[in-house]
């Protein structure tokens, strides 16, 4: 159960009132996984979070992947760039 | 060693990005560019200045996937792509990409495709100021 | 007054026509362009050199016609079209086109018919100059 | 009657061996009509001159259009430009 870095960006920064957490992980999750540990630690802003999707590493991931604590995990609120 | 060009820069793009002039080359005969502008109005709603935020590491990464993506086109295409952070105001230019292909449908197939998938997966994010003081992070367009 | 540039000119177009920097405005968030270049091969020939032949009064009024033309795509927006003429050698630029709308399809759609277009219609004829010697007018493309 | 100049361009003013003639035309005619009068006077190159569009003025034709000896008349081979 590695200890893991998750980086806010934009509405979810601003909502979340921070730019970081770090939060207990299993050693191995999926997106649904880490969406779930996020809200639990943020309740209020559940629906926001449902809504994102999750990279680690810096790669979208679909399927459970290994997590260590070197691991880079961020929350990707629906982009719009461009 | 890749020819391809892509970048995440601060603050709206020099007009040195806005030009393809780099790309032309005499086994290329066509040439596709988009250039993204930033608006003064959205939905019906005068735009201030708006603020791009960024996960950059993931961003300069994905970039470089999305070329690879886009090269399905054509193998030999040349992909140069920026895109800007940070503050901007309407007029300024936050996205440039510019494909070289032998000939233009590919060219205009590719550059399609990057500015499509910029839009669904670049961890970019646009915060819109308004000019009734209130701001709106966007989601997606 | 029309917003609208379209020109015939003689030889290459200049570096200063590539670029659409200036179409950048508040109200245009998206610029598609397209550049051709002349290719050094054909058909897998070489190609050394060409000549493009114009009936240029024809031709001027033509580009004023296609842009109207494309205007069913964003009655709003701006076309900048340049054809070169005469000799030109490959990696050098004969067309551009540069289209500015609010929206970004709208650009790339009225940009693909603009050279689509000047490919059907537009009285420029290419006379290309192999490297065995021997030289060919095209039949479109 | 009219006496109507006819130019000629790329491929066209190569094979015929000039940039022009002055052809007598009916004071209303389609783009067949021109093609054959043009066709008349090089009829050794009639098969390049049937692939040939004809613009009146500056414009492509498809019905018939009033020719008077002001008209500029123009055999529009396949063109190639971009």
């Amino acid at each position: 159960m590695p200890e893991v870095t998750v980086l806010y960006f934009a509405q979810a920064r601003d909502r979340l009132g921070r730019d970081c957490d770090t939060l207990v992980l299993p050693a191995s999750a999926d997106a649904a996984a880490v969406l779930a540990a996020i809200s639990a630690r943020h309740p209020a802003n559940s629906a926001l979070i449902a809504r994102c999707r999750v990279a680690v590493d810096c790669q979208f991931i679909a399927g459970p992947v290994p997590l260590s604590p070197q691991s880079e995990i961020a929350l990707i609120p629906p982009v719009s760039g461009g | 060693m890749s020819r391809h060009v892509h970048r995440i820069i601060d603050g709206p793009l020099p007009t040195a990005l806005l030009t393809p002039a780099a790309l032309t080359a005499p086994e290329h005969g066509a040439i596709a560019s988009f250039i993204g502008v930033v608006r003064n109005h959205h939905n019906g709603r005068g735009v201030t200045h708006l603020v791009y935020d960024c996960y950059r590491p993931m961003a300069e990464k994905l970039l470089a996937d999305l070329i690879a993506e886009a090269m399905r086109f054509d193998a030999d295409l040349i992909a140069h792509v920026h895109h800007g952070i940070g503050h901007m105001i309407p007029g300024q230019p936050s996205v440039a990409i510019h494909v070289a292909t032998a000939h233009r449908v590919a060219a205009f197939d590719a550059c399609r495709h990057l500015i499509e998938r910029i839009k669904e997966d670049l961890p970019v994010w646009k915060q819109e100021f308004y000019d009734d003081g209130t701001s709106l992070w966007l989601k997606g367009s």
